[in-house]
Order: structure tokens, then C-alpha cells, then sequence
């Protein structure tokens, strides 16, 4: 696929900086304050009770749309808003490619949901409604930066370079991973949640070392915001103003349950706590998220170390093929949150501001579908990994002791062709 | 007899645990309103309330650091861990607090934590869904460990759990959760720490425990059609270990293999290796042979098949051991 | 030894609670953020440099006396300042009762370091310069209120009517902890940097469910708060908003590296990331410790949930008997602390206002020569433990295999009295 | 011959790897300005930099968590894990990543990560700061796990260990830390990966690592006063294990005795045990048998010295060995 030049060639210039460093940040302290003490309020009320943060208006609060921290430049309708700290100047052909970004990792997501439901993945994780928090934030890195991902990067994993085939093998069980971290720029698929930030971290501290202008991105989500890792991580970046900045895409659910259930106040506040800025901004909006994180980096570049992004988003579909949603959220959420579709309101900006007509619409649509045909295709004919591999890549330097228990499984599974009996068992 | 499954009976005796016991505690990721990853806990924060079912916040460490808390306050905390890979964020709380605070404070104070670890490969799922713990525990002095294998066992081992008065890390072989099995919670459970004789026989001893004791069952039954009379025994109890059971055996059968998913490199077969040929040293008409995971890492699911012993395997290790 | 009754007769009686609510906390947030900025500024200047929050001003800004959130009732002179959230009012009783207290843990700290250099003991933890901290926060404890410590809270189990002897038996390898945390409502020291304070929340879950009306303390340090389980606590008090106290003694440092190695912003301020307030209070000072602890655990009882108070005091012995602090702080450090001792500040404070005379001081140093005579003699004639009692209190239901393992090992020491060589070789 | 210590000969070897390459770092709790609570890195800190010695916030998950990082930046992070009770909140990123991130990325990504750890008990401290947790390592594949005993050792193991491409935990035993011992840098090095006889004999072979090889070789020497030769085996390499030698040595002897501090349930001599009785059983005079630290909690120091295996506890499982 020759998705990474096309990437390479309309990708978006860096554009200019903008406003006093940290501002937004500090903009949002007097608001959070209150909130804390509505949080504390709304406690109080319940007294002595454990009702969870969850039970109480905290969740409308913190679901809130009209949430006045929330750094947005396109809104739901697909009209431009400006933001006093944060613009973006995209050529016509960037914001094209934005788009199309956006359309194919959903489209890729899309098949291999179908591919799972076929048997042909072991189990899959899907981004949808988190391609603008993925694309947007992917988009501003440089190609020297470094991300570090969870589980479901798949569109920050695109825009890295890596063959969705590659990704696919991963959710087919033929490998752990299959792309080169280095090459990629991506790091392997982070399960153990939280583990990638502190991974993020001390990259980060090793490009201080190498006097390197690059920095490094961390995703997460907002249950993993609870994790010691993740919060450690805080720590040492804050200590080390380390480069890197920690990406949460808040997409209001950690399987079951609200992102109430892990903090009682809005995810980005934590970074206050640690010394470094947060910054909320709405997560299906492409455009606020590639400005907000490229302020981000050039502030981690300059030497100004950490920053919090906390992308206000929604995890649209399953939180994996095995989970069924519907035992613990209700469908007007999903109807709401459908309004705010990051692909609409983009597609109805290019719309109203001319920058595509129906032929690109037409054309991606496509190129959308021969993609997802060539995947579907070369998915299912992705070769079986051979036994013996089992015991590749356990060490760099390989041991006595599992070369000799190779080669007896070897002897093993020879026992089988020889004796039709041994496999007749 | 009636049928039901290892994650129904489970779910039975976590219902009634609850109902006997006003301080049995519910906590983990998921268990309240989606009633676990595995369903195991379902409808019981309907039941209970939220009070007693409590869905914590993303942190292992933190689920085990609270249990401590509230079992100090007389509490009866059961964990969940989501899945065997997930309770190393964990192991600190669980080996230096939860193992060693009796001791510590010189039986003053007792932790009746339990924690419930759903364990082993064999589901077809990514890195760390397929893990088995268990030898990091049972080295681990003050912990109890069990892992059951049926569903009666599972409706009375949970049951036990809970009410014993130490901490107990309790595995559950999540690839046999859904298979339909005999249940009949009247019939009376044999103690917590002992180990129980699945299927008699004379030729050679089979020692498996969790998700091998069926596989270890279906390689004695493919045995027997070759003429091979072979006893399992189900461990139950991982530590400690029911030496007295399989010591009795093995007097008998004169012959060992143990059966584990975990790696066999420090796996709980050395050990159990180590103890009986210490015992029954002149006895032994064959050394203790092992069956277990590669001293790999956990594969891609496409390798799982090969990774995990299977019936194959087992019989292999037995004609091995007849062959002494 | 009486003293626990007597501190209950001249035990103060709760002060009145003062302020609105949380306003403590508020009041800082605008400083802070300042704070925050000039961290940044700060490390902005170093560029993308690695130097530590250590080598910058920070460090000043820290230890600078003249921090406007430091909430104070006793000037270092020994004058009584007011402050507009917190007061105390004390019977003249109860002041020369707290300052007993200070002057009694500080002897008993002095004799235990004997003790150790002597021999007697394997290791001590000196409390010294800590003992405002400890008195101001464990007086304000109601006695069904639950403490958890580390392992230098001596002065808090002092308060909590633990017999110095039963502490030294811990240092003496007597035991690992020798007192019962129920009875004394104070848990066992541990060890495990950060551990107890997940224990301390998991206890508040569980007062909450017994409708309690009382409340716990966590104490850590501030090497402590970067550790995963201490934010891990931070999220679950605040998530099921815990009758939790976390109660910080920033002493400046942890073994050999200074606080802003842990944080680059001051401490107290972790709290409003977690939703929650935070409250640096000086801890040499136990009239504001006392306020301040006792207006956060009144917070908790009322279901305000948890609070973070920073006792910003000084560690001005060595980390332990084993360590050496000439090997990483200056003399003229300590010397300045030394201008802040809590018990001189205390003492001036009674005298001036004529709360005790020459006699009372008198007869208290006295006692304090006796309590120290009595431990040290005590101390000597503790009994050793029995070898057999190693396998003791393993499990509340003992295990086959120890049982086998204890005889064993009994007829094994057998052996030695039978064979006399035995015991030769 | 020079003398020096193991605490020493630590210092000089970490010395000596940081000059070799520029990539290697050190970072922990207080290893700089203090040079460690053992002074282990004892000016390194002055003479490399703080970007080179790096004291960390006081967060074990952090410390190994960061310097996977690190390595995967090319950097060859020493990381000091302050005493061995203090390894748990970093088992995590150890298991679940350090071990496993080279199989992961198809051996795309490799971790030359070196974890020093402090352990064992004998130094009359107050609780963790005694544990033996080294079989809790060698049972997770995708870690290379190592122990010095004596100055030459640690000083080239450690410079093995950093230059290996594969991540080594590297136990150290803090009881012998200061222990004066012939000390030759120059002396040639086994391979890190092999065992060594440090002191040959035909009667029983005794197996031990770090802290026990001085009690063995003590043993030893008792023995010999008795007209018993005693072979010892310096194991020095926890996993892989270096069967051969152990082989080759209990071919000749038929009698193996096991010494280790942690406790013995799920320890080490287990799998030693049942490795060598599955190749040896039919040259095996006497089971082999196992000498280690009682299944408790580690107990108070006063306790320590009937915890901790001895002269004597070695000698009479020797006796006993002999007996069969
Ligand atoms: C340490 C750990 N505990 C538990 C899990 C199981 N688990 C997988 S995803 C998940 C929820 C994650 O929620 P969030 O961080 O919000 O990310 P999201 O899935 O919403 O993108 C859980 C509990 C895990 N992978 N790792
Ligand atoms: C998890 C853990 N890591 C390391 C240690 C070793 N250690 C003991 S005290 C200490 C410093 C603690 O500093 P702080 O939290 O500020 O408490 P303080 O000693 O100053 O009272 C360290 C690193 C430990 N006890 N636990
Ligand atoms: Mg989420
Ligand atoms: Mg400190």
C-alpha cells in the first residue's frame, strides 16, 4: 500500500505557534477550582454515603457539551470557531487528507470488525468515534517523534506507516506484534494498561540525552488514568521535564465502567496536580486536536516539558468483539453522541467551505472500499506461523536450555508424520 | 443431574457467600453492572447493591490495597482480578501485605481476602489473557492458592475460600468456564486443602490441577483403549499441596507425571518432582516426568494449540514412563 | 507506663470548627497555579537540558519560610499568629500537655538512638525535628479514628497509647511488630513505601459501610507520594469520596534525595489533580498541625471526603542509624531548621504567655529521665524470642507441611542438646 | 593477590562499563550523591554526571518502567533496586514487559537492561530488606538471571551482564558485601551463563549461589575435618541453569545437596532436583536433598540465624545424603 507516501506528500506543513505558552492551561485553573468544589459540594450531599461520583451530577457536568474548557475549532455542525489560544492553516489538500485519513482507518476498522464476526480475527478493538482523536493528534507528530499506544491506536498507527495487515495479524493471534517500533516510530501495542507511559517517559528522557528535538506522544485512556504507572509517569516527566506528551483519550468508558468511576473531576486536572498543563480539548474534532497536540510537542520540544491532553471523545462501538455494551449504557448516549461525529462534521466543512466536491467524496469512497478489499483478502491468506517459532526471540543471545527443548519438540512432532497412530490419537 | 457450568456455579457460590455472610465484599474492574468480563459476578451488584458489588477503579494495586483496609475493618473482600496477566500491578500489595500482615502482627490481625484469578490459555486471545501464575504464589509463604476444575468444585471451593480466615488466591480455568458439567451443590465438598482422586488407576499417576485436569482425564480414558490404567488426581489445593494424596498414590502407581499450562522451568511440577522423590525415593520405578508450557513466553493464539499441553503430550510423558 | 490515661485527662477537647469549608484550599489554588508557572518559566530556561527541579530556583521556592500557603498558629519566636481558616483554643492544661508529649518523643527518639548505637537495637528511624508533625496530628485523632504509619511515626504512637517498648522490640528484631493495630487503632508500621495508604482508604470504604462517624489518617513522606500505590489511594479516597486524611510529612527528604525530586511543584498541590484539597500546614508547628489535621478529619466525618495535608517540617537526624547526611546536605541546612525546632517554639510560647513555669519544665524533664531509664532498661531485658516460634501465625488455620516442617526442625535442635560435637562443629 | 570486596569490585566494574559505553546509564534510588545505601556506585555519580547516574523519584515501577524506555532509545540502563523486599511494585513492567518486549516485537526490540538487586538476609535488618525472591524471576522466560559470589565474580558479571543484549536480573549477596577476598580484575572470566566448582570433591556435590557459597564452602571444610569430600558448585547463573556442570559433577559424586536461602516450597532446589533426577535416576545414590530457608515470612533478625541455612543444616543434610 502507497498510503505512507500519499500521507508524506499532502501532509500538513507545521502550522505557525500560537499565543503565550501554558495559558491554556492556566485559563482553565479558576473553572477546575470551581469544579472542584461543585464535586465536593455534590459529595457532601450525600454525606457519610459512598455513593460513587457516578450517581451524582458530576456525570452531566462532566458530559457536559457547552464545557467551557473544551478547546474546539470545528463544531458538531461543521461551521469553524476560533479559539483565543489555538488555530490551524491547512492548505485545502491537508484538510483533504485529514479526511481521509479519517474515512479510511474507519473503513479499516470497519472490515476487521466483519473479519472478527467471520472468525477470521481472534477478537478486535474498534477506534470508531476516535478517528479524529487519533488522526488529529497522529498528524501533529514529526516523523522523528516517537508514539507509544494502547490497544486500539489503529489510526495513529496508520498515519505511522504501519500496514493495517501488519495490525491485523496481532488480532489474529499469528504474532504479538508484527511492525518494527524503530522503523515505525510506533511502539508495539501496549496491553498491560498504563505500561506504555512510563515506556513514553523514559524515551523521552533518552532523547534529552541524545540533545534531540523530537518528542514522544503517549496514548492512554481515561481508565488507565487510575494506574500507579500512569501516574509515576507524571512524576517522572514533571521531575525530568521530559518531552513527551501524555495523550488520554477520555472516551467516557473503561469497558463497563463511566470515566466518573475514575475521577471525580475532569481527566485533564490531574496534570495540575503533578506540575505540568492540561489541556481538554474535544476529541472529535480533528482540527482541535492536531492544533492542541502540535502546541504540545513544540512546547515539549522548546523545553518545556510535559502536557496533559485529555481528547473529550466516545467510544462508539463495543469496547472489544467480546463486550456487549448494551448491559451497561444506554443507546441515547451512543444517538447523542452520534451527533458529534468527527467524520460528518469534517465532511459538511469541506462541504460548506468548498474544499472537496462530490468526485472527492466519490473517489475516497473508493479507494475506501478497494483498500478494505485488499485487506479482507490478504487477511484471510496471511500464512500460519510455524511451530517451532515458538522459541525464536525468547533471547537475543539463545539458550542451551531451550535450543535442547526445540529440539525435542521437533523430535515430537516428527513422531506424528512417522506414526500415523500419533496423530490418529 | 442437573447440568450447569464452572461460571454458573461460581456465580452460585459467590450468591451464596453473600447471603450468609453480610461482610462478604465484591470488588474488581467490570463486576458490578456487566457481572465480570466473564459474567462470573453477574446480577449480584442488582442484588446486593453497590455497597457490597463495587466496580473500582482501573488499579490492581489498588483493588488488593483497599481489600486489605476493609478486611482489617472486618470486612470479607473478594477480588477479581480481570485476568491472569492483569495481578502483577498487584503483586506487591498481594506478597508483601496481604501474605505477610498475620505474621507481621503476630496473628493479631487476619486477612480473609480472597482473590479470584481467572487462568491459562486456550481462548484464543491476545499477550496476557493466557498466563498461569500460579508457582509466583505458592513460593510466596503466607498465601493459600487453590484452583478448581468442576463446578462442583467451584460452587464449594469459592464458598470455602471466602470463609477461610486466611488470604487465599483462588484460580479459575477460564477455557472451561462454559463447559456443561454435572452439578449438584448438596453434594458434600471434601476440605479446601485436599486433593482428590478423579479417576483411579494402577499404572501411572497423573497429577494435573485447573484447566488439565479435564485434558488429563481425556488422556486416561484414550489410555485406557491402549490397555493403560492411569489415576489423576486433581490437586485442588496448590499450597499447600496435599502431599498425603499424592504420596498415596504414587505408592501404588510407582509412577509420576505432572501436568501444568504454567512453564516448567520453576513451574509447580519441580516441586511436587522434588517432594516425592525425596519420599518415595526407592519407590520411584521412574522419575518424575513433566508436562508443561514451554519456557516461552505465552505465543500467539495460533500457536496455543502447540504451546499447551494436550492429551498427546500427556500420553507421550506416560509411555516415557513406562518405558523405565 | 500511665501515660496514656493522662493524656486522656488533659486531652483537648475538639476546638471549634472554623471557616467555610475547602476554603483552605482555594485560597492556595491562585498561588499554586503562580507556582506552576514559575516552575515551567523555570525549566523553560534550562532548555531541553535534563537538569533537575532540584538545581533550579525551585528548590528555593520550596523551602522559602515566607510561603503564603503555609498555614501557621506559632511563629518559630514562639508567638501566636492567627490565620483566617484555622484557629485553636486550647485550655492552658492541654498546651502543656502537647508539649509534654513533644518533649517526651523526642527523649524517647534520643534514648532509642542510644540504644542502638549501643547495640540494643538493629536500626532506629529518628523522628527528631518531626515531632510537631506527629503530636500536632495524632492529638487532633478521636479514639475510634484509625492511623496508618510508616515507620518513624513514633510520636504518633505514642499518642495512641503504644508502649515505646513494644515500638523498640520492631528495631530490636524481637518481632516485625509487636502491638495490636485494633486495639490501639493504629496500624503496624510499614515499611513498604506508600503501602499503607491504600490500606488506609480500603479502611475509610469500610467505616463508610458501617455508617462509622469516624475517620482515618495516612501518614506517608514525601519521597512517598511518587510511588503508584499513594496516587492509586488519591483516586479511590476521591472516587468514593473516603473519610481519608492523607497526611504528608514533607521533611524535606527521602534518604538522600530532596523533595523536589519527587515533584517540581509543592506537594499539597497533588490533591487538586485528584479532585480533592490539599493544605500545606507548617509542621514544626503543633498548634496549626493540630488545627489543620483536626478541620480535615471533621471534613471527613461530614462526608467531605478526603483531604491532603502536607506538613512541611525537617528530618534533623539521619534517614536512619545507618545513614550518613553529610554525604548529601549542608550543615548550615540544618542549622536553619534548628531556628524552627518545634519544641523550642513551643516552650518560648508557654513561657511567654505564662502557660507553665520553671517547676512544670522541671518536673517535666525528670519524667522524661525516668521514662528514658525505664525504656533503656526494659529494652536490655527483653526477652528473645523462641526459635520454634518461627512457624507461628504463618496461617490462622496451620498448614500439614509446616507442622512437619516445625517438628522437623524441633528435632533437629534436639540433635545439638543430645550430641554435644553437634553443637562443636 | 590484591584484596578487595564484593561492594568493591561492583563499584569498579560498573566503573569500567560506563567508560567502555557512553550508553550506559545508572539509575535508582539514591545512587547518586549518596552512592547507594551500600555505596555500590560510589562516585559514579561525580565522575559520570547526573545525566548518567540518575537518582530516581522513589517509584520501582518507574525506575524499570523508564529505563525500558531508555533501552529502547539505545540507551543500557543499570538499574538498583534498593533491597530486594522493594522489587514487587516494579514485577510488573519486569514480567510483563522487560521479559517479554523481545518476543513481542518478533526480536525486533531487544532490552539490555541489567536490575541489580541487594538480597538475602544474615545483616540483622528490619522486615524486607532480607528476601530471596530470585525464583520468582528464573520462572519467566524472557529473563536472564544471575548471582555473584565473590569480588572476581561480581566484577566481571557485571560487565557480562550490561553487555548482554538480553535483560539480567543480577542478585547480589548484601550479607558479603564487605567480606575481604583475593581480588584479581584481570583474572580471565568464565561465560556469565556457566556454573563453576570452586571447590572440587567426590563424595557429595553441593549446589549453591551468592550468599551460600561461602556457607557451603564453609561446610565444606567442616566436612573435610570428618574425612568427607564435598564438591561445591557456584551456580552463578540462576536461568539459564548450566545443567552440564551440574551433571557432570553429580555423575561423579551421585549424591546432590541443594542450599539456597529463600524458602524452600517453589524454590530453586526443586527444579534443580527434578532436572537432575529425570537425567540421573538411575545413578542417584540418594534423593537430592534440599537445604533453604524455612516456608514462613522472613522473621524478626533475632530469628534470623535459625531461618537462615548453616554450617551445621548443610552438614546434616550431607549426613543424611550419605545415609541412603
Ligand atoms: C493492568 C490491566 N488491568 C486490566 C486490563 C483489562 N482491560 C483491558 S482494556 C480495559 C479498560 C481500559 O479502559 P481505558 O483505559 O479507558 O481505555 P479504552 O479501552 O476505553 O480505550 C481493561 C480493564 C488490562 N488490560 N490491564
Ligand atoms: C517500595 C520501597 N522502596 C524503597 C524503600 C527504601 N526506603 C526506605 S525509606 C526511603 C525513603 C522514604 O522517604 P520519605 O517517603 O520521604 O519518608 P521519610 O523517610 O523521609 O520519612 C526509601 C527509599 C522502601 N522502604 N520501600
Ligand atoms: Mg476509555
Ligand atoms: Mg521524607
Amino acid at each position: 500500500m502507497a498510503r505512507d507516501d500519499m500521507a508524506r506528500d499532502d501532509g500538513p506543513d507545521r502550522p505557525v505557534a500560537v499565543q503565550a505558552p501554558g495559558s491554556g492551561a492556566d485559563a482553565t485553573a479558576a473553572a477546575a477550582e470551581s469544579e472542584l468544589e461543585s464535586a465536593t459540594k455534590a459529595t457532601q450531599a450525600v454525606g457519610n454515603s459512598f455513593l460513587t461520583a457516578g450517581d451524582l451530577d458530576l456525570a452531566a457536568l462532566l458530559r457536559s457539551p457547552a464545557d467551557p474548557d473544551l478547546v474546539q475549532l470545528l463544531a458538531p455542525e461543521g461551521e469553524r470557531v476560533e479559539h483565543p489560544d489555538y488555530a490551524v492553516d491547512f492548505s485545502d489538500a491537508q484538510y483533504r487528507s485529514l479526511y481521509r485519513d479519517l474515512v479510511l482507518v474507519r473503513r479499516i476498522d470497519r472490515e476487521a470488525s466483519t473479519l472478527q464476526r467471520q472468525g477470521e480475527l481472534g477478537i478486535w478493538a474498534p477506534l470508531a468515534g476516535q478517528e479524529a482523536a487519533q488522526i488529529g493528534s497522529a498528524r501533529a507528530l514529526r516523523p522523528g517523534d516517537m508514539a507509544f499506544p494502547t490497544y486500539r491506536e489503529h489510526g495513529v498507527a496508520w498515519c505511522r506507516g504501519v500496514d493495517p495487515l501488519v495490525l491485523l495479524g496481532l488480532f489474529r493471534g499469528v504474532n504479538l506484534g508484527g511492525w518494527d517500533p524503530l522503523e515505525h516510530n510506533f511502539s508495539l501495542y501496549t496491553i498491560v494498561i498504563g505500561a506504555q507511559t512510563l515506556h513514553a517517559t523514559g524515551y523521552a528522557m533518552g532523547m534529552q540525552r541524545d540533545g534531540s528535538e523530537d518528542a514522544v506522544i503517549a496514548y492512554f485512556g481515561d481508565g488507565a488514568s487510575s494506574q500507579g504507572d500512569v501516574n509515576e509517569a507524571f512524576v517522572y516527566a514533571a521531575v525530568y521535564n521530559a518531552p513527551v506528551v501524555f495523550f488520554c483519550q477520555n472516551n467516557q468508558w473503561a469497558i463497563s465502567e463511566p470515566s466518573e468511576r475514575q475521577s471525580r473531576i475532569p481527566l485533564y486536572r490531574r496534570a495540575s496536580g503533578f506540575g505540568f498543563p492540561g489541556v481538554r480539548v474535544d476529541g472529535n474534532d480533528v482540527l482541535a486536536t492536531y492544533a492542541v497536540t502540535e502546541k504540545a510537542l513544540a512546547d515539549a520540544r522548546s523545553g518545556q516539558g510535559p502536557t496533559l491532553v485529555e481528547a473529550f471523545t466516545y467510544r462508539m462501538g463495543a469496547h472489544t468483539s467480546n463486550d456487549d455494551p448494551t448491559r451497561y449504557r444506554l443507546d441515547h448516549e451512543l444517538e447523542a453522541w452520534k451527533l458529534k461525529d468527527p467524520l460528518e462534521r469534517m465532511k459538511s466543512f469541506l462541504y460548506k467551505q468548498q474544499i472537496a466536491d462530490r468526485s472527492f467524496f466519490d473517489d475516497l469512497d473508493t479507494e475506501a472500499e478497494t483498500l478494505a478489499r485488499q485487506l479482507r483478502k490478504s487477511c484471510r491468506e496471511m500464512p500460519e506461523p510455524q511451530p517451532l517459532s515458538i522459541f525464536d526471540d525468547v533471547y537475543v543471545e539463545p539458550t542451551e536450555h531451550l535450543r535442547r527443548q526445540r529440539e525435542d519438540y521437533a523430535a515430537y512432532l516428527d513422531s506424528f508424520e512417522d506414526a500415523a497412530v500419533g496423530g490418529g490419537r | 443431574m442437573p447440568k450447569s457450568t464452572i461460571a454458573r456455579a461460581l456465580n452460585e457460590g459467590l450468591r451464596k457467600a453473600m447471603e450468609k455472610d453480610s461482610k462478604v465484599l465484591i470488588m474488581g474492574e467490570d463486576v458490578g453492572k456487566l457481572g465480570g468480563v466473564f459474567r462470573v459476578t453477574d446480577g449480584l451488584q442488582k442484588d446486593f447493591g453497590e455497597d457490597r458489588v463495587i466496580d473500582t477503579p482501573l488499579a490492581e494495586s489498588g483493588i488488593i490495597g483497599t481489600a486489605v483496609g476493609l478486611a482489617m475493618r472486618g470486612f470479607r473482600p473478594v477480588c477479581e482480578i480481570q485476568f491472569d496477566g492483569f495481578v502483577f500491578p498487584a503483586y506487591d500489595q498481594i506478597v508483601s501485605q496481604v501474605a505477610k500482615f498475620h505474621y507481621r502482627s503476630q496473628g493479631k490481625v487476619s486477612l480473609p481476602i480472597t482473590i479470584r484469578i481467572p487462568f491459562g490459555g486456550g481462548i484464543g486471545a491476545v499477550e496476557h489473557h493466557s498466563e498461569s501464575p500460579e508457582a509466583l504464589f505458592c513460593h510466596i509463604a503466607g498465601l493459600k492458592v487453590v484452583a478448581c476444575s468442576s463446578a462442583n468444585d467451584a460452587y464449594s471451593m469459592i464458598q470455602q475460600s471466602i470463609a477461610s480466615d486466611d488470604p487465599v488466591i483462588f484460580f479459575e480455568p477460564k477455557r472451561r468456564y462454559w463447559e456443561k458439567a454435572d452439578f449438584d451443590p448438596a453434594a458434600g465438598a471434601p476440605p479446601l486443602h485436599r486433593a482428590r482422586v478423579v479417576r483411579p488407576g494402577a499404572d501411572v499417576t497423573i497429577v494435573a490441577y485447573g484447566p488439565m485436569v479435564r485434558t488429563a482425564l481425556d488422556a486416561a480414558a484414550a489410555a485406557e483403549t491402549e490397555g493403560r490404567s492411569l489415576e489423576v488426581i486433581d490437586l485442588r489445593t496448590l499450597s499447600p499441596l496435599d502431599m498425603d494424596a499424592i504420596l498415596e498414590s504414587v505408592r501404588r502407581t510407582r509412577r509420576l507425571v505432572v501436568v501444568h499450562e504454567a512453564p516448567g522451568n520453576g513451574g509447580l511440577g519441580g516441586e511436587i518432582a522434588a517432594r516425592v522423590t525425596e519420599s518415595e525415593f526407592y519407590r520411584l520405578e521412574a522419575p518424575v516426568l513433566r508436562v508443561a508450557g514451554f519456557d516461552t513466553p505465552y505465543p500467539g493464539s495460533q500457536l496455543e494449540d502447540n504451546y499447551l499441553p494436550d492429551l498427546d503430550r500427556v500420553l507421550d510423558a506416560v509411555d516415557r514412563s513406562l518405558d523405565y
